[in-house]
């Protein structure tokens, strides 16, 4: 079986904030491929980087940020030299993203309608939106798609907002999905119905999808691979299985554990010390004031990414031979 | 042309039709004067018999005539009446013109004459000038051109209050008034002078149309505008702008670099008006004569042309305004000459001293009030006295004055005529200007004699009597007698400017070239 | 990616706007003591004299040297209107509190008060409270506080409704607070930036006030200085003496300038989402 | 059909709510005159007034009625709109008149100057926001804040000078009422409406640059370029569309200051409108007039809020 | 895990048949009633910990926050031992302030950003004389080390510390008061992964050494059961099913249990539609089970009667006239669902 083509390339992804001279980094060299129809999972605690890699890649950063790499390919054009104008025309309908928060991400002036219909006036080649949007909204499993056209976002739930990013995002047909913590504000059981929706149209689609979450579980069920990533780095990457049953690095290994121990319902949870966030050590591991595993030289030098299994690297320097 | 020219060119064109709000008539039709009356937003009326504002005056000097008039050089002569004469000490004789015809159009005759003036001093009536009628006896009718006024006494001041001045003897059409009522006569009086109202916008100003019936002839420019604007710099703006052709007064501060000007013209000359300190002669600490002399030693009043006025004026000598056809040779006292040391001195004779307490209700615009605020700095400087201002309008102000609730205020009187009407009606115990509270028998006693005095030379001898006594016993500070001023536009032509602040009576005359 | 030149900007903007608000208040409290001259007493030798070393902004009518004046005058404009907005900021910020925690008849009636106060003009309503209550530097502060105590009563009851609903006021109710305490302690602190701001802001606009209404006579009365009657003095002799208006203008606006930008200074400083809210 | 019914039900709502405010307002304003200070008997008697005839007069204006009875009898009056006769200012003269002809112009150079503030603001803020930062956005915020620094009669003379009496482009004093001829009022009400409008200008010019950042930084903005919309499009509907709705009621919120900028500035160039009445019944203490004016000028805040509320329901769905 | 046999004894507080309606003002037109309690009665025991689980606008945080008399019912009772607190309005919970405290969900905003971490701690110390004031420094500093903080951290302004810090801090001031009972709302859900963990053992650890009973309000069931003795999962306004926590986790009985133990294991389940869609296919929702119109298993019943909770003799009730069987799987026949 030969492996689907290469759909997106990153390679060494630097991601900044503030003014010259006094930058913060929040991405830090993030390196991944995503291939045709794969779903890639990007899990990480608050501040890890993962949300600023998505919106990088988007070129959706405000404006204060700096971005800049040393490969940025898409269907193996390079993505990083084209202008505003020549990048813009392939977003939307090549690049898309769902966001975190549903109900900002709908212009509160505009009836659903609306904004599905400028979704598939985007794409240019319709003549009747108005049915077309009925059809995928219901689609997306909205019951009445008449009511929700004609309603303005405050009259909708988050679920349904949800429902109806998808929606236009569908009407767009892209072939890769930025998924970015898409269900996190939703109840448990609208988030089980979204996730089955993007997973589903993602496979009618045929799109890749780079999931964003910090929920291992759900990364689970989703995606192909998952990217781990610690303060603006990946620490580690592999296959699904690979990576939630043999974890390389100590937290991913740290973090499945704690998942794993509320699951079964133990008397204590596993826990890892420490909190994500804060200031980046300048030398050495980011995660090792945190690793029950530090040794001297986790704080001299920064591990590399390292190979520990088949397509499976982690930046360790447990792994490190 | 440049384009700074071109652009004035521009404007100069679109102001013209930009005017102040009435500009109908300078859309219909190119002549039309506009004469801003600066310094006042309202009038209340137009009834000679019934108005006591200047602006009130300006107004109807144009709509109406009198008896008799002042030329330019501020002698009596005849208007409606064509001659007069003395019959005896006590009647005067009045030939009519004929063929004068009134606003409406009815014939002026006799008894329109006799109708006017005893409206005046008809008690009913209430007119605030009904005191300079009130000597009047009899008023007879000899035929339809021809009046006898009588007197209880020879009455001095009488050919003064028949000229079309600030005395309510203007003559109205009966006709008219009886047809239309006081009140709307008020609005759309009916005289016989060159101009008629065309509209009283309240608040706004007065448009006027020429009379071409009138007996001195149809006016040159028949519409005239005369917008109120309340202040005097605005009314100088206004000129300067080529929004106005002509206004009633101007900014002192300004004449000297205006009169630099070649885009306006300024017309002055010594007014007839005073300004003065008022004084409640009835309530301390300004019952004391003692007093009263030291606090007018206290202040230097040539001080106060200069810097109150700029200049625009002179110090009055006594009480009237040298101006005045009674002013000979200037009063010389030592109690009108600012000296410390005598005020002093003086002071030491009475029952204040240093130290003492007293308010000054000052109001109005800024130069009337440094009045009181040079006066009191000076006087509390040199006496040691603790005089205060207070500021407040004038209404207020003049309120406390009438009911003898205050100490001492600015005042000023603008536009009288005649002697009697500065000394005998300020400082007269029944004189409804004394709002001073003085009292004096032996005043009075000189004022009967003025009053009763027909002979110019000999009244003028009396006043000065007057003013000495006034000197003496100071009642009141007099401080200066200003210049009146007029603005106009260079291309203005025929205004007669007049010493009791005249106006529409000159619009008949003027041109605009 | 572009440098956020207007973050920087404004900042400097603002630290501009300290310094100018720093100088002229300094001026205004210290000024009068170093001047050489009174601010009443008249020198008739030197009637409107231009600018000179001597007079850095001439002489007015008086001969009096305006600088001096201004700084008087500043001094009661100030006062006049801080103590004014001062006033509107304290009830205001009560009445806004009030209703915002407790509602009520009293509050409802107090807001509805407000609301009618801010129906009114601003200046219309300055002008009815002259002829109301007559001239004067007291009653002129009272005007501005009417005008601007709706502003505060506002501001501050919808700052004191977020507040209110804050977990840390629901701490501090079931620690068994007593209910003054929890209004200063807790929600008074945290509505206070906006209401700083907006001081800042009222502070300036009172002087315009102020100015207006002595400009036309209404307000502070002679000889008492005021930026305002220094204006109008200045109108009266304008050909002659075009110094006294258009520089005194200029240290108004100077001192506006100067309040604005710290006002805004302060709103950056303070709250960046701070324009959103009032 | 339910958005007309919820329409009229918001314009009754707004409707009553004016109502109750403009008679809680006529209630103040009467009551605070009436407790001041000044005689309007002597005011409009002036000099030679006696005592008989101040008694007349306060015969003749009522004057000696409880003041429960001259209130109703002025609220009875003003609620079929007549409000009675001016006492001093133009005495007799009914003040509906007197109003009336005089509101045209206040209301023309109000909204002159709304107009001129909304067309500098529209356009400064619009590219000082999608400028920001640049050298013009700086150019245009500090031109705002020395705007909002100029007090509108320091304004009012600075125009004056240089417009009008310096280059003569503008008339220096003087308003033509726009029934007489627009154009005349367009031109001569010109250095009053900007004198008005500089500062409102700056005003809006901020808040609208303020509110289109903010919006410019929105989700849904970034979903919109996520979806690969044009900037252009992006900017129109889903910037410049949101950032109305505070931008509209700011101007509700500014509009009593705009008003308020009347008072003086018609005064100074002889506009003959409610502002420069009240200032002549201010100083003469005309009771009745300095209360209709008030009053009128109340209404106007009070209409001009209400449909700044409507527009606002308009923009803003979420309102309504 | 310590699952206490509960429950026993006299309950600390108890909740009858209380009701709770807010009004969503709509300015003009009539004011719409929404009901965010609907006849909820429950049984606190000292020293337990209940969770109360369900989605948004389940009314798990309302009936928490009525129970602190933060918020006034409509109808119904609080007691609290046999005081009845409802009764007298705000006024009852007066004298109870001490015994009775909160957790909230964002640690950040639970604290005044103007005072230290110390003067925060100290201020429930002073109010309620809990130690000499010369004592009040000493007795923080042994607060934070007791939620597993360093004294110097009470220097600290809110801002300066990091979320999960600021929860201990936060549980630190609750355990203060020494109180019966603490109702945390969310007190986890905006936590890190790795962070909420630390909470969990925190709270755990806090409920066994000072027997303090715990609402422990989360829409995350399996955080619940790891966390308390009792689960009352709601739905709209109603306790829809409650039970010991492990037994309702392992064994639900109303199908909408069932579906958040599934959503929980990655099984979509039965359920098909939004809530906010889910009343459309219903008559008169009015009378209908609350659940019906997203129940696959609904009978004819569900849509003409409200299914009352019934307690059976395990601790346990549900509310549902078609309840699953114990030990039934996910797999087992459903009635069919008779859709649209």
């Amino acid at each position: 079986m030969s492996a689907p083509a290469i759909l997106l390339e990153v390679e060494d992804l630097h991601t900044s904030f503030g003014i010259k001279g006094r930058r913060t980094p929040a991405v830090r060299g993030v390196s991944f491929m995503i291939r045709e129809g794969e779903a890639l999972g990007l899990i990480g605690e608050s501040g890890s980087g993962k949300t600023v890699t998505g919106l990088s890649l988007l070129r959706l950063l405000p404006e204060h940020a700096h971005m800049d790499a040393t490969v940025l390919n898409y269907r193996g054009r390079d993505v990083l030299g084209m202008s505003d104008e020549a990048f813009r025309a392939i977003r939307g309908v090549d690049l898309a993203m769902i966001f975190q928060d549903p109900v900002g991400s709908f212009n509160p002036a505009k009836r659903i309608g609306w904004h599905l219909e400028q979704a598939i006036l985007r794409r240019g080649d319709t003549q009747d939106w108005h049915a077309e949007a009925e059809a995928i909204l219901a689609d997306v499993g909205i019951r009445a798609p008449e009511r929700v056209l004609g309603s303005y976002p405050h009259q909708l739930s988050g679920g349904m907002l949800q429902r109806a990013l998808l929606a236009m995002i569908i009407a767009l047909r892209p072939s890769l999905i930025i998924a970015d913590e898409p269900t996190t504000n939703l109840d448990n059981l609208v988030e089980r119905q979204i996730l089955e929706l993007i997973r589903t149209h993602q496979r009618k689609l045929g799109a890749s999808v780079l999931f964003i979450t910090h929920d291992l579980a759900i990364a689970g069920e989703i995606c192909d691979r998952i990217a781990v990533m610690y303060a603006g780095q990946i620490i580690e990457i592999g296959p699904t299985r690979e990576v939630l049953e043999r974890p390389k690095h100590p937290y991913a290994a740290g973090l499945l554990a704690t998942s794993a121990s509320l699951d079964r319902g133990d008397a204590e949870l596993h826990e890892l010390p420490g909190e994500p966030g804060g200031a980046i050590p300048v030398r050495g591991c980011a995660f090792a004031p945190r690793c029950a595993q530090a040794m001297a030289a986790c704080s001299e030098r920064s591990p590399p990414l390292v190979v520990v299994g088949p397509d499976h690297l982690a930046r360790c320097l447990l792994h490190e031979h | 042309m440049n384009r700074r020219n071109a652009l004035g060119l521009i404007g100069g064109s679109i102001g013209a039709a930009a005017l102040p709000w009435g500009t109908t008539a300078a859309w219909a039709q190119a002549q039309t004067l506009r004469a801003g009356v600066t310094g006042f937003t309202v009038i209340n009326t137009l009834d000679p018999a019934k108005a006591s504002l200047i602006p009130e005056n300006y107004i109807m000097y144009g709509i109406f005539n009198a008896l008799l008039k002042f030329n330019d050089k501020m002698e009596v002569v005849g208007d409606l009446a064509e001659s007069f004469q003395a019959i005896d000490a006590t009647t005067l004789e009045f030939k009519l013109r004929r063929g004068v015809k009134f606003q409406d159009g009815s014939d002026f005759t006799a008894d329109d004459v006799k109708f006017s003036i005893e409206r005046v001093a008809d008690e009913k009536t209430a007119s605030p000038n009904r005191s300079k009628v009130a000597p009047i006896s009899e008023i007879k009718i000899i035929d339809p051109f021809t009046v006898r006024i009588v007197t209880k006494a020879p009455y001095g001041p009488l050919i003064n209050y028949l000229t079309n001045t600030r005395t309510g003897t203007q003559i109205i059409s009966r006709k008219a008034l009886e047809a239309m009522g006081p009140e709307a006569f008020a609005r759309r009086p009916v005289g016989t002078g060159r101009y008629m109202v065309k509209e009283w916008k309240p608040n706004e100003g007065v448009e006027l149309v020429g009379f071409p019936g009138a007996f001195e002839g149809a006016p040159k420019i028949m519409s005239v505008n005369c917008p109120f604007i309340a202040e005097e710099s605005s009314g100088m703006t206004a000129i300067l702008g080529n929004q106005i052709d002509l206004t009633s007064t101007a900014p002192f501060a300004d004449v000297p670099s205006l009169e630099k000007r070649s885009d306006v013209k300024v017309l002055k000359q010594p007014g007839l008006n005073t300004r003065y300190i008022a004084l409640n002669n009835k309530r301390a600490p300004f019952d004391d004569v003692h007093f009263r002399r030291a606090v007018s030693m206290a202040f230097d009043r040539d001080l106060l042309v200069k810097a109150v006025i700029f200049g625009e004026g002179v110090v009055t000598p006594g009480v009237l305004p040298p101006a005045h056809w009674a002013e000979g040779k200037p009063v010389a006292s030592d109690f009108l000459k600012f000296n410390p040391e005598k005020a002093r001195a003086e002071m030491a004779l009475g029952k204040y001293k240093a130290g003492q307490e007293g308010v000054v209700l000052i109001w109005g615009s800024n130069w009337w009030r440094r009045i009181g605020e040079i006066f009191v700095g000076q006087v509390n400087q040199v006496l040691g006295t603790k005089l205060t201002l207070q500021a407040m309008d004038f209404n207020a102000a003049f309120a406390r004055a009438k009911a003898g609730d205050y100490d001492a205020m600015v005042m000023g009187w603008l536009g009288l005529v005649d002697p009697d009407e500065y000394i005998g009606e300020m400082l007269g115990s029944k004189g409804f200007r004394n709002i001073h509270h003085y009292s004096s028998a032996k005043m009075d006693a000189i004022l009967d004699r003025g009053r009763a005095e027909v002979d110019r030379a000999k009244r003028f001898a009396v006043y000065r009597e007057a003013e000495m006594l006034a000197i003496e016993e100071m009642p009141v500070l007099s401080c200066f007698t200003s210049n009146v001023h007029n603005l106009t536009r260079p291309n203005l032509k025929g205004f007669t400017q007049m010493a009791y602040s005249n106006f529409a009576d000159q619009f008949g005359t003027i041109t605009l070239s | 990616m572009k440098l956020n030149l207007a973050t920087a900007m404004s900042n400097k903007l603002a630290l501009i706007g300290g310094c100018v608000t720093g100088i002229v208040a300094l001026a205004v409290v210290f000024g009068p003591w170093l001047s050489p001259y009174s601010p009443t007493e008249a020198d008739f030798l030197a009637l409107l004299a231009p600018p000179s070393l001597s007079h850095p902004l001439g002489t007015d009518s008086f001969g009096r040297d305006v600088l001096t004046r201004v700084l008087y005058g500043a001094r009661i404009s100030l006062a006049v209107s801080i103590s004014g907005v001062l006033a509107a900021a304290v009830f205001g910020v009560i009445i806004g509190m009030m209703a915002a925690w407790r509602g009520g008849l009293w509050s409802a009636v107090a807001m509805r008060f407000c609301d009618l106060l801010f129906s009114f003009p601003s200046f219309v309503l300055a002008l009815f409270m002259m002829v109301v209550l007559g001239y004067g530097v007291v009653n002129i502060a009272i005007a501005i506080a009417l005008i601007y105590m709706p502003i505060f009563a506002r501001l501050s009851r919808n700052m004191a409704l977020l507040v209110k609903d804050e977990p840390y006021v629901h701490a501090a109710i079931l620690m068994g607070q007593p209910t003054h305490s929890v209004l200063l302690r807790e929600i008074l602190p945290n509505i206070a930036a906006p209401v700083f701001v907006q001081i800042a802001l009222g502070v300036a606009f009172g002087i315009v006030i102020e100015a207006g209404l002595s400009f036309l006579g209404l307000g502070v009365q002679p000889p008492n200085p005021s930026l305002g009657t220094i204006m109008a003095d200045g109108r009266e002799y304008f050909q002659r003496a075009p110094w006294v208006l258009t520089l005194t203008g200029m240290v108004v606006s100077i001192a506006l300038l100067g309040l604005n930008l710290l006002s805004d200074g302060l709103r950056d400083v303070m709250d960046p989402k701070l324009r959103a809210r009032l | 059909m339910r958005e007309l019914i919820s329409l009229l039900a918001r314009v009754a709502q707004g409707a009553g709510a004016i109502l109750l405010l403009a008679l809680l307002g006529a209630a103040a304003v009467f009551f605070a005159m009436r407790a001041g200070h000044g005689d309007p008997a002597l005011a409009v008697l002036g000099d030679m007034a006696t005592p008989e005839t101040i008694a007349a007069f306060r015969l003749k204006w009522q004057l000696n009625d409880p003041l429960l009875v001259q209130f109703w009898r002025w609220l009875s009056g003003a609620l079929i709109g007549d409000f009675g006769a001016s006492m001093v200012v133009a005495t007799g003269e009914p003040i509906v008149k007197l109003v009336g002809s005089r509101l045209p112009n206040t209301l023309f150079v109000g909204a002159y100057a709304l107009a001129l503030a909304l067309v500098i603001s529209l356009i400064a803020g619009t590219i000082s926001a999608l400028r920001h930062g640049k050298l013009i956005d700086s150019a245009s915020t500090s031109l705002a804040v020395l705007g909002i620094s100029m007090p509108d009669f320091w304004l009012s003379y600075a125009l004056i000078y240089a417009l009008a009496l310096g280059l003569g482009i503008f008339p220096s004093y003087g308003f033509t009422t726009p029934s007489l001829s627009l154009a005349g009022a367009l031109y001569s009400g010109f250095l009053p409406a900007l004198a008005i409008a500089a500062p409102m200008a700056a005003a809006f010019t901020r808040i609208l640059r303020t509110a289109l950042l903010e919006t410019l930084f929105r989700d849904h903005v970034r979903v919109a370029r996520s979806l690969g919309h044009s900037e252009n499009f992006i900017f129109l509907h889903h910037v410049f569309r949101n950032a109305l709705i505070p931008y509209v009621t700011v101007i509700g919120l500014q509009v009593r200051y705009l008003l308020g900028g009347t008072v003086v500035v018609e005064r100074i160039f002889g506009v003959n409108g409610v502002g420069s009445l009240m200032v002549d019944a201010a100083f003469a203490r005309d009771y009745p007039l300095v209360q209709a004016c008030a009053l009128v000028f109340l209404a106007c805040v009070l209409l001009v809020n209400f449909a700044v509320d409507l527009i606002c329901t308009r923009l803003d769905p979420r309102r309504a | 895990m310590s699952i206490e046999p509960t429950p026993r004894g006299a309950p600390l507080m108890s909740v009858r048949d209380l009701t709770l309606d807010f009004l969503v003002g709509q300015r003009f037109a009539a004011a719409r009633r929404v009901r965010a309690l609907d006849h909820v009665s429950l049984d606190i025991y000292p020293g337990e910990i209940v969770g109360l689980v369900g989605e948004s606008g389940s009314g798990k945080t309302t009936l928490g926050r009525a129970l602190l008399g933060m918020i006034a019912p409509s109808s119904g009772q609080i007691f609290y031992r046999s005081d009845d607190l409802a009764a007298k309005g705000q006024a009852g919970w007066g004298p109870h302030r001490r015994d009775l405290q909160m957790v909230f969900q964002d640690p950040l905003s639970s604290f005044n950003p103007r005072f230290t971490i110390a003067s925060a701690l100290a201020l429930p110390l002073k109010l309620h004389a809990i130690c000499p004031e010369a004592q009040i420094p000493a007795t923080t500093g042994d607060l934070l080390r007791r939620v597993g903080l360093r004294p110097e951290f009470g220097e600290r302004y809110p801002h300066e510390l990091s979320g999960g810090q600021l929860q201990r801090v936060a549980i630190a001031r609750a355990i203060s008061l020494k109180p019966n009972l603490i109702v945390a709302d969310e007190a986890v859900s905006k936590l890190d992964v790795s962070v909420r963990a630390q909470i969990l053992n925190l709270l755990n650890r806090m409920n066994r050494e000072t027997g303090t009973g715990m609402v422990f309000i989360t829409h995350d069931l399996g955080v619940a059961r790891f966390l308390c003795h009792r689960i009352a999962v709601m739905y709209f306004g109603r306790i829809v099913e409650i039970g010991p926590a492990r037994e309702l986790f392992d064994n639900p009985r109303h199908p909408y249990t069932r579906s958040l133990v599934q959503a929980r294991h990655g099984d979509l389940g039965a359920v098909v539609t939004d809530a906010d869609e889910a009343t459309l296919s219903i008559p008169d929702p009015a009378k209908a089970c609350n659940y019906a119109a997203r129940c696959a298993r609904r009978i004819g019943q569900c849509l003409t009667q409200r299914p009352p909770l019934e307690p059976g003799a395990d601790h346990r009730a549900n509310a549902c006239f078609v309840p699953l069987s114990p030990g039934a799987t996910v797999s087992e026949g459903d009635p069919v669902h008779a859709a649209e």
